[in-house]
């Protein structure tokens, strides 16, 4: 019983109540690596806290749609991350076909950010939106040919039955696994706007996508979508960790412990890749998302192959 | 006989009153009356309703009574216009043959009659040869070089034709040498009768003879240029009464001549030629279609190409051939439509280039859409009758299917070529020193227009059980069984 | 006897090839009418009919005196009388239509052998026939185009003789009343052509193309 | 009585079109000819629910009409379609109301645009029930021609003259192909009547020219890549309710036909079904592909249905496929997805183009790159296009997913159920899938945000949208909103149409398929979300409006915004051979920058590769042809003689 309740608690404590932790972690183990003290872990929430106080500046330009924005990509992500198992729990809302109603959710959210950031009429919103628009047209390929070629491996439709699908018996499952993760890697550096494509930290407006899109927002919008923006994060590293899972399919809670720690390194991994890389130039990152996609390519042919 | 007599006699005294009788008026009402009496009796020939007397010489077997039906419903509407016509003020110098006018087109009704209803091949040429010199002062109606020109070309060119045709005619005679009918009488009846006997040799040179000779009547490819010129400078009356009916009547002197080969082993010669005929003038229709810059030879070209379809289904045969039949009456019909409407657009512009036309629709609206649905219903949209008539053809080639491909190429790009002038003329916005708007209020010309576009449709629709009898008649008497 | 009529008849047409004066022309068409009918009435020399000569003398009436004058007529209003600048040189011309008229007669003489035709009078017709379309198309002036189509017709008249296709009276007074139209419209077009463009000659006929 | 319902619409309709022709004056018949159309499709509607409702075929179309019944049939698929097009044809109607004021002065061009209206309506419904081949050719071509004759409304403009051409030259070559495609089946049934046409692939030959023919010719009008070149053409310069009734409903009578031909010749070898999937994902990505490079909005629409054209030509692919190796769960995925898609673009790209026409009356161009800021003008208008444009990327909760989604289950149940190589291609499929919805994603940011948000880049003194154009636009964005929340209603017609259509196939009820309550129910909470979060911030936070910030430049001029061009170009240059992408650029270059700009635009590949030079090459060849444009009487005389020579050779060398 107590178990089921905590099954069914667990999605919220982890969607909306960990997910600035996690990038409060990734934050301070940067500073680390670069010898600063950096914030404190829980910093995020103050930002939070402090935000949703605040008043709201509307741009004298701005019409219902900055006002809707945020609240809709906001509750998209809020839903898409429901449909994640966490640990080794059915997630909430898990159905057949949910794969794609996942990534569609997450496209929902990033239409109305780009309109929310175009509807000021600067150019800064402009050049963010456009770039994110560019990028983001290979998220939903780089996600089908991870994810997605797992389902049709496996002929599963649910993200979670799909996870459950990976068993480390069939010798191609370990290909999989290494393959994806790194394509999924890709996928949440691009969609999570992290280095190498994009440097959360500056505020060099001109090299920016995530960041100059919101530059008009304030208070409780820029509180949404913060807020969103760490729980993409936490989506995005759930993404990541789960196709480790099955290493531990023996026991769940044993599986669920793995998976806290799974995420705990993945901070570690963000944190070093955004300390020892660079930011890539705007015009070379299609040929880095191009090379993600690509390998993708490889699960398929694999699975055809060696069968 | 009495048919007959309204038939032949009455153009004859019409004749006579128009050399007589100097008022215009008098003449008018006078051709108008031969031309109701005379499609009255066609019609009731045609309907099978009395039946006239025949001998050897005149008789009246499906084809006659079918093209006698499309000369005459072509020339009443014809006649009808044709007092508006020459009411028109626009040149000094027609006065004169507007005094013939009249008087020639009953001297064409006669001859052309005659030549529809003859039995016997010399007569149907004398009477082919007759309709080419009444037809030849009224090309040169208005008095001009181009005029002039299209008149003597027309004319040289038709009479060596039908020279050629004589030549034929001769080679039939020669054909029966050594049979029963050696030294006979050159009438189809007989000829058709005891076709198995003919020589093959001569039966060949006769046809290819007539062939060549008439192409220049019909405007069969390459001889057709005299009639381009004249279609394009006559009148507009006239130019439609040469598509309509003149070309008809030439080939029905090609179709008298298959007929006899019909029945014996040379038919799929005659076939051959004239499916290369048709396919040549398709192909001349095709190449100048793009060329014309002189909206009245576009149509003449466009009578080119249609006759030469109707020669491809001849040749073609069977279901083909039927839809040759359907198509030489609607290309008629249509052909009025086009030159009646294409007159009163040159009347209003005063010029016969494409390019001195323009926004016909908005400066003369019932010109322009009639000659926009005359247009529709010459590249076969339904529901006008052509399109039907156009199928059956295409159905019959589908045996052939290179050949079909080739025709629906061809077609394809008449269509294009030709609705670029014609749209050119109807939508073309005016520029600014070309500003002109003419009132223009329903006239006798819009009428027959727009009478020959419903029969159109209606004919396209349902078509009348009388016109499937005759048509069916006619392709049995070609040996086709549908 | 016909056959010498026809020889004589290709020989006028040899004549017409080298001439180059227009009154020659003349002459000779109202030679081959001439000629025309005798070998029309030859035939029937032993039981002569009026009804058997009607045709003969139309013939000789509109062919051999008719036509000729009117021709002449028109030669005289034009007063063109030779030949100027011919397209193709004399020689040559008579080159074409020996040639043509040798291998007309090898046509015909083969033809007879499995088709009731007398050769000679056939060949002669045709060369007349070839003969005429070469004088329109290797000559000018439309005059001589008058002239060859009346050649033209003469050899078809011939041919029709000889083949001896029975046509009924009325017939053939209406193809002869046909031709004789005819040429006489041609004779008011060239009248009317030579008047607006000062010149009678095919090539100022180049107004209509495409 | 529900037999004489159809009936009466059609004879509603054709008074409607002569009434556009009698009634003075001009504004009166404007107004009696829309209720009466309305009143007409509404009947027409009516009936094509009653029918699908309780499916049986039914024959007698025109009761009063003897022996008809040969000639007609209503089966599943005609009323379907009949179903799309009286849906999109009302609020088309309605909207043309206003549409047309404009063009009152012109009074016969709105009078022949009524009357070719009404009568397109007319046979775009009758062409759908015709069982007979000859008939439906006839109905075809008046759909053809009807719809011609509307797009004359502004014929003066030379644009409209040249579209217009080519619309009707395109559709011409496509009906002399179908005329083949009908004798060819004639032939070898030796009958007219579509229900007689059964061909197996036993029959050889015959079997793949049918199949080419048919596709070919419907495929043309559909607009499948690379026969999709008159699109672009024809539907900028069509009056707006007729170009979207051009893109919603007669593109579709395309897939219809194609419906049809997969009808008479079944089951499709394998190879067919894969090289529909192929064409169609080929039509899909570079049909959005292009529209992300234009700059005039009815041309991307435009572009976009082709695009739609994809997506419903892979669902028939997956069908075919379906039906091929009788997987009955993918049959109906397959058909289920392709007719759902029809429906929902049918509606959402209507709007569109409506929407459109609303935008060009009011600034006066269709080039995007003038407007701006409209939102600020006309809110609502904005909302409703927005809802359209969400639709059409195919982004839930609204229909436009609805039937990706379906799609999408194809491509995974293909690969469960046919195992071998299918996955491969499957995967490859829906990767492409993808990449279409993200690239719609983009084109359709683009474009919302160019013309309707920030500041104004020309002018715009009003921006006056008509009662009768919000009563449109609100009735298909409801639709859109309905399908999207709640589409079994329309999936329980569209799974008993296929089980009829494909008789034989006894298919599972369409809820074992996926979990449509639990969509509906995750739907349901996006949108409580959204709510409850408004209302939260409505009480929470107080506001206050500024000015934009400008990274402490001086403010913002509207020429400052970013235009389409630059912001696609990111993505364009990625492909821009590919694309034929011409880029005009001047870039600041000095201390002091002088006059800069950026403009790109990028020309079809179909148009460009492979129609004009042909055209051109055909135009050369005849300039160059003067063997018979000679004016001199004595050639024609030699041609004479040469041709009697010629047949005379060819009787010699005859056999006997």
């Amino acid at each position: 019983m107590a178990a089921l309740i905590f099954q069914e608690l667990l999605p919220f404590l982890f969607i909306l109540g960990i997910s600035p932790l996690l990038v409060g972690l990734i934050n301070k183990q940067k500073a680390l690596l670069s010898g600063r003290r950096g914030a404190p872990i829980r910093q995020p929430y103050y930002d939070l806290f402090r935000l949703s106080r605040k008043e709201t500046i509307y741009a004298s330009t701005a019409s219902f749609i900055s006002r809707l924005a945020p609240v809709v990509s906001f509750s998209a992500i809020l839903v898409a991350g429901f449909m994640l198992p966490i640990g080794y729990m059915r997630p909430l809302l898990s159905f057949s076909g949910d794969i794609i109603v996942f990534a569609y959710l997450l496209g929902l959210a990033r239409f109305f950010q780009i309109l929310g950031a175009m509807d000021i009429g600067s150019s800064f919103e402009g050049m963010g939106a456009a770039r994110e628009a560019a990028f983001a047209v290979f998220a939903e390929p780089i996600y089908f040919f991870t994810i997605g070629s797992l389902a049709f491996v496996s002929g599963y439709t649910s993200l979670y039955e799909v996870y459950l699908s990976i068993h480390l018996d069939n010798p191609s499952s370990l290909v999989f696994i290494i393959v994806s993760s790194i394509s999924a890697f890709f996928l949440m550096v691009t969609e999570c706007s992290r280095m190498p494509i994009d440097d959360p930290s500056t505020h060099l407006e001109l090299t920016m996508i995530h960041e100059v899109m919101i530059l008009d927002n304030s208070g409780i919008d820029l509180f949404l979508y913060q807020y969103s923006s760490y729980i993409k994060i936490m989506i995005y590293g759930i993404f990541e960790v789960l196709f480790f899972n099955p290493f531990s399919l023996q026991n769940q809670w044993l599986g669920f412990f793995l998976f806290v720690m799974l995420l705990l390194l993945l901070t570690t991994v963000v944190a070093w890749v955004e300390t020892m890389t660079a930011r890539l130039k705007i015009k070379s990152i299609p040929q880095y998302l191009l090379f993600a996609t690509a390998i993708g390519i490889l699960n398929l042919l694999i699975y055809t192959f060696v069968r | 006989m009495s048919i007959l007599l309204v038939l032949t006699v009455l153009p004859l005294l019409s004749i006579g009153v128009c050399y007589f009788v100097p008022s215009r008026k008098v003449q008018y009402i006078i051709s108008l009356f031969a031309a109701i009496a005379h499609l009255v009796c066609s019609y009731l020939v045609f309907s099978g309703i009395c039946i006239p007397a025949e001998n050897d010489f005149i008789r009246f077997d499906a084809l006659s009574k079918l093209f006698l039906l499309i000369l005459s419903h072509v020339y009443f509407w014809v006649v009808l216009v044709s007092y508006s016509y020459l009411n028109r003020p626009l040149i000094v110098k027609e006065e004169k043959s507007k005094k013939l006018y009249f008087m020639m087109l009953n001297v064409y009704l006669f001859a052309n009659t005659l030549a529809l209803i003859s039995n016997h091949l010399g007569m149907f040429w004398v009477a082919a040869e007759t309709t080419t010199l009444s037809i030849a002062p009224l090309i040169y109606y208005y008095r001009d070089k181009e005029s002039l020109e299209a008149m003597w070309k027309y004319l040289f060119l038709v009479s060596v034709g039908i020279a050629f045709a004589f030549i034929g005619f001769l080679f039939l005679a020669l054909s029966a040498g050594g049979t029963a009918l050696e030294g006979q009488q050159l009438l189809i009846t007989s000829f058709t009768r005891s076709a198995a006997q003919l020589n093959p040799i001569w039966l060949k040179a006769s046809f290819i003879f007539v062939f060549v000779g008439l192409s220049t009547k019909i405007g069969i490819a390459p001889m057709h240029p005299g009639d381009i010129d004249a279609t394009s400078n006559a009148p507009s009356p006239v130019a439609a009464l040469m598509s309509g009916s003149l070309r008809g009547t030439a080939l029905m002197g090609v179709l008298r001549i298959y007929q006899i080969m019909v029945r014996t082993g040379t038919a799929d010669f005659a076939r051959t030629i004239m499916i290369i005929g048709g396919l040549f003038s398709l192909f001349v229709a095709f190449v100048f279609m793009f060329k014309v810059t002189n909206y009245k030879r576009m149509l003449a070209y466009s009578s080119i190409e249609h006759l030469g379809l109707i020669t491809l289904g001849i040749g073609t045969g069977g279901i083909a051939f039927a839809g040759a039949m359907l198509h030489t009456v609607f290309n008629s019909l249509t052909k009025v439509v086009l030159f009646l409407t294409a007159g009163n657009i040159h009347r209003a512009y005063r010029s016969r280039e494409v390019n001195s036309v323009w926004n016909v629709l908005q400066a003369m609206p019932w010109t322009g859409w009639l000659f926009l649905f005359g247009f529709f219903s010459i590249i076969a949209m339904p529901p006008f009758g052509i399109f039907f008539s156009e199928l059956m053809i295409f159905q019959g080639l589908l045996t052939k299917p290179l050949l079909l491909a080739a025709v629906l190429f061809f077609l394809f790009f008449i269509f294009v070529g030709m609705s670029k002038t014609v749209f050119h003329m109807l939508y073309t916005a005016p520029s600014v020193e070309q500003t002109t708007i003419i009132s223009e209020k329903f006239e006798i010309t819009h009428f027959a227009s727009l009478t020959l576009l419903v029969l159109l449709i209606a004919l396209g629709l349902c078509m009348p059980a009388q016109l499937c009898d005759i048509v069916g008649q006619i392709s049995k008497d070609f040996g086709i069984i549908l | 006897m016909e056959n010498v009529l026809s020889i004589l008849f290709c020989l006028t047409l040899l004549y017409l090839v080298i001439t180059s004066r227009l009154k020659t022309y003349v002459s000779i068409l109202r030679a081959q009418g001439v000629l025309l009918s005798a070998i029309m009435v030859f035939p029937f020399l032993h039981h002569l009919s009026v009804h058997i000569l009607i045709i003969p003398l139309m013939s000789l009436v509109i062919k051999a005196i008719v036509i000729p004058r009117f021709i002449n007529k028109i030669i005289i209003d034009l007063d063109v009388h030779r030949i100027v600048e011919p397209s193709i040189q004399p020689f040559n011309f008579l080159l074409l239509i020996v040639a043509s008229m040798s291998t007309i007669f090898v046509a015909a003489h083969v033809l007879s052998g499995y088709t009731p035709i007398e050769p000679i009078p056939f060949a002669s017709a045709f060369s007349a026939i070839v003969t005429g379309i070469f004088l329109i198309i290797f000559r000018k002036k439309l005059i001589i185009h008058v002239i060859g189509f009346l050649i033209l017709e003469n050899g078809i008249f011939l041919f029709g003789t000889s083949v001896a296709a029975e046509m009924p009276t009325i017939v053939e007074l209406g193809s002869m009343l046909d031709v004789f139209v005819v040429v006489f419209l041609m004779g008011i077009a060239i009248n009317k052509i030579s008047s607006t463009f000062a010149k009678q000659d095919v090539t100022v006929l180049g107004r209509l193309k495409d | 009585m529900i037999q004489y319902l159809f009936l009466i619409g059609c004879i509603l309709l054709l008074i409607g079109a002569i009434a556009a022709l009698l009634i003075r004056p001009v504004k009166q018949a404007l107004f009696f000819v829309v209720v009466i159309n309305v009143l007409a499709l509404v009947v027409n509607l009516i009936f094509a629910l009653m029918r699908l409702i309780a499916l049986p075929a039914v024959t007698d179309l025109f009761p009063v009409f003897p022996d008809n019944a040969s000639l007609f049939r209503a089966d599943g698929l005609a009323l379907f379609f009949l179903l799309v097009i009286t849906a999109v044809a009302v609020p088309t109607i309605i909207s043309a109301y206003t549409y047309l004021q404009h063009y009152l002065h012109k009074e016969a061009s709105v009078r022949s645009f009524l009357t070719s209206f009404s009568l397109l309506l007319l046979s775009t419904q009758v062409v759908v029930f015709v069982n007979h081949s000859i008939l439906f050719l006839v109905f075809w071509e008046l759909m053809t021609l009807t719809a011609y004759l509307g797009m004359l409304l502004e014929k003066e403009k030379e644009e409209v003259q040249k579209g217009s051409f080519v619309y009707f030259a395109t559709m011409h070559m496509a009906t002399f192909i179908l005329y083949i495609f009908f004798f060819l089946l004639h032939d070898h049934f030796g009958s007219w009547l579509f229900s007689d046409y059964h061909l197996s692939l036993t029959t050889g030959t015959i079997f793949y020219l049918v199949c080419g023919f048919g596709f070919l010719g419907f495929g043309i009008k559909a607009g499948f890549m690379p026969m999709h070149f008159w699109l672009p053409w024809a539907h900028p310069i069509a009056p707006a309710p007729l170009s979207a009734f051009l893109s919603g409903v007669i593109i579709k009578t395309g897939i219809y036909g194609i419906f049809r031909v997969i009808e008479f010749c079944s089951p499709l070898p394998v190879w067919m079904g894969i090289a529909i999937l192929v064409l169609s994902v080929f039509s899909a990505i570079f049909g959005v592909w292009y529209a992300l490079a234009q700059h005039d909005i009815k041309k991307l629409l435009a572009y976009h249905s082709i695009e739609n054209i994809g997506i419903i030509g892979i669902g028939i692919g997956l069908g075919v496929l379906g039906v091929t190796y009788s997987v009955q769960s993918l049959v109906w995925l397959g058909f289920g997805g392709a007719l759902f898609h029809i429906f929902n673009h049918a509606i959402f790209k209507t709007l569109l183009f409506l929407g459109s026409g609303v935008i060009c009356n009011n600034c006066h161009t269709r080039d995007i790159e003038k407007m701006g800021g409209i939102v600020h003008h006309a809110s609502w208008f904005v909302a409703l296009f927005l809802i359209g444009s969400i639709a059409i990327s195919g982004i839930p909760p609204l229909n436009g997913f609805m039937s990706e989604f379906l799609i999408y289950k194809g491509f995974f149940n293909a690969s469960a159920s046919l195992g071998n190589y299918f996955p491969l291609l499957m995967l490859l499929l829906a990767v492409g899938l993808a990449f279409v919805g993200g690239l719609a994603l983009v084109c359709f940011t683009k474009i919302n945000s160019i013309m309707f948000l920030g500041t104004e880049r020309s002018k715009l003194q009003s921006f006056i949208v008509s009662r009768s154009e919000y009563t449109a636009l609100g009735i298909l964005a409801s639709l859109c909103i309905l399908f999207g929340i709640y589409p079994q209603s329309l999936l329980g017609i569209i799974s008993s149409v296929i089980t009829f259509n494909h008789a034989g196939i006894i298919l599972q009820p369409y809820k074992m398929f996926t979990h449509w309550e639990f969509l509906t129910v995750i739907f349901a909470c996006v949108l409580l979300t959204i709510v409850c979060m408004i209302l939260w911030k409505k009480f929470n936070t107080q506001q206050r409006i500024s000015q934009a910030w400008g990274c402490g430049y001086t403010p913002l001029t509207p020429r400052m915004q970013y235009t389409a061009s630059s912001y696609a170009d990111e993505i364009n240059s990625i492909s821009s051979h590919m694309l034929h992408l011409e880029k005009d650029v001047t870039a600041p270059k000095t201390l002091f920058p002088q006059q800069s700009h950026f403009i790109s635009h990028s020309d079809d590949f179909s148009e460009k590769k492979f129609i004009a030079p042909i055209y051109r090459y055909i135009i050369n060849k005849i300039d160059t042809f003067e063997l018979l444009s000679r004016t001199d009487i004595r050639f024609y005389i030699t041609f004479m003689l040469i041709m009697a020579i010629i047949y005379g050779g060819i009787a010699i060398v005859w056999p006997h």
